[in-house]
């Protein structure tokens, strides 16, 4: 029962999470901001909704799998965030000043 | 429990929806592509939250090969489709 | 690390992968083990053995766990105000750590960190988009490289800035 | 009973999108931007085949569909505005 309370508390948390994530692609002007919104919640709230998962899977490999699944998002979100940022640079994108 | 699995999915839709905004008014060629990343991220949570709800393990192997393509297609949008900057003006 | 432990190595985390994939399943061992040798010699021509300190890494996760946590906490209480309160700036960071792979990790650490996203590192300098101009951001850096240094066994102390 | 409700609202929203977004791609001028919404388009029909009880064709829509194809049809556009160098077209690309 207990645990259903903190896997419940962990997914919730990761949807706001989401959320944040989607209302900052909505709202920051420019490419940078939007990629620091998007790389940092997402991976934060894939990982809090997995966190939430984890503890309601009865194997141990499951969870592993579901672990698996979180690193691959996460390398794949620097690694493309970094991608885009520096290629913006390079195509001479100018990144947005108060 | 598998009702708060479900809303929750249901609530990643409709921010995925709503992502899909930028898709449609850029401005720049790399906007509409984060937006598409943005979309395989959501995508991997709603399908792990309908795999554990649904009772469908499957599904989990999907929300892996969405994790691996979000790196494929942004990685063939840098290197090949991002227009260079002297083409375009 | 010799080349036989280090191929050991490998397999061994690859075999770990492949049963995790099938969620166990015995039969697949036969397309299992191929993928699995295939996977390692792979694995070793495109990315060849560094020295990682074990200790170094264990201290590395949970400091890259709470971080990037702050990093989305962060961006979240950024954007959930009323009026978006950010004011970007381009910093640059001279590089302690040596060419190579140790860059491109802490590149990766801290484009997940808290207000900043690396966006150049080739040269002498790592050039970071900050979110907000008011924070020192070099001391944050140079505390973030020394971990990565330490988890790669590379001294960086002697280096001057 | 509220499960069977909200899978029926999750049903519906990913229907009704699914055509808006096919809509959309076809009736796209600017090419880039119909990439982006064909690959769009490939990930939530993957959604959908999930929720048609369907995971195997789910993943061949995923890998074929949304990624390989999306990535052909970005490397085709390069060598498309490559070999074509108008300056209209171009201009459309990048303002629209």
């Amino acid at each position: 029962m207990i645990i259903d309370v903190i896997s419940a508390f962990f997914i919730l948390l990761g949807a706001l999470f989401f959320l944040a994530g989607t209302l900052g692609l909505l709202r920051f002007p420019d490419v940078y901001t939007r990629l620091h919104a998007l790389t940092k919640s997402d991976n934060v709230g894939l990982g809090l909704i997995i966190i939430g998962l984890m503890l309601q899977v009865d194997s141990w490999l499951v969870a592993a799998k579901l672990l698996f699944i979180w690193f691959l998002v996460l390398l794949a979100g620097a690694g493309v965030a970094h991608l885009i940022a520096s290629t913006a640079q390079k195509r001479g994108l100018k990144p947005w000043k108060k | 429990m598998n009702t708060l699995y479900l809303a929750v999915a249901l609530f990643l839709l409709l921010t995925l929806i709503a992502g899909m905004w930028r898709i449609l008014h850029g401005p720049t060629p790399a906007d509409r592509m984060l937006a598409a990343q943005l979309f395989g991220t959501t995508a991997v949570a709603c399908l792990l939250l309908l795999s554990q709800a649904l009772e469908q393990p499957a599904l989990r192997d999907i929300a892996l090969v969405f994790a691996l393509l979000a790196a494929v297609t942004a990685i063939a949008f840098v290197k090949r489709a991002w227009l260079k900057k002297s083409d375009e003006s | 690390m010799d080349f036989i432990t280090n191929f050991f190595l490998r397999v061994l985390a690859f075999s770990l992968l492949w049963i995790v994939l099938v969620n166990g399943a015995l039969d697949s061992w036969v397309i299992g083990i191929p993928m699995v040798i295939m996977a390692t010699f792979i694995s070793i021509k495109l990315l060849p053995s560094t020295p990682i300190s074990f200790i170094g890494l264990v201290k590395f996760i949970p400091f890259f766990l709470w971080h990037s946590l702050l990093g989305g906490f962060d961006v979240a209480k950024r954007v959930f105000y009323a009026e978006v309160k950010i004011s970007p700036t381009m910093f640059l960071y001279r590089w302690r750590l040596p060419e190579g792979l140790s860059r491109v990790f802490m590149a990766k650490v801290v484009s997940l960190f808290p207000g900043t996203l690396a966006v150049d590192l080739g040269g002498e300098y790592l050039q970071i988009h900050a979110l907000d101009d008011s924070v020192d951001l070099r001391l944050e850096l140079m505390s973030i490289e020394k971990k990565v240094a330490d988890m790669f066994k590379i001294d960086i102390s002697a280096v001057e800035r | 009973m509220e499960e069977i409700s909200i899978l029926l609202l999750f049903d519906v929203l990913v229907g009704l999108t699914l055509v808006w977004l096919a809509w959309q791609t076809l009736s796209s001028l600017d090419l880039f931007r119909a990439i982006v919404l064909f690959i769009a388009f490939g990930l939530l029909m993957a959604l959908a085949w999930v929720r048609l009880n369907a995971p195997d064709v789910a993943l061949a829509e995923a890998t074929i569909g949304a990624g390989l194809t999306g990535a052909l049809f970005l490397s085709a556009l390069a060598q498309l505005s490559a070999s074509t160098k108008r300056k209209d077209e171009e201009n459309k690309i990048e303002n629209s």
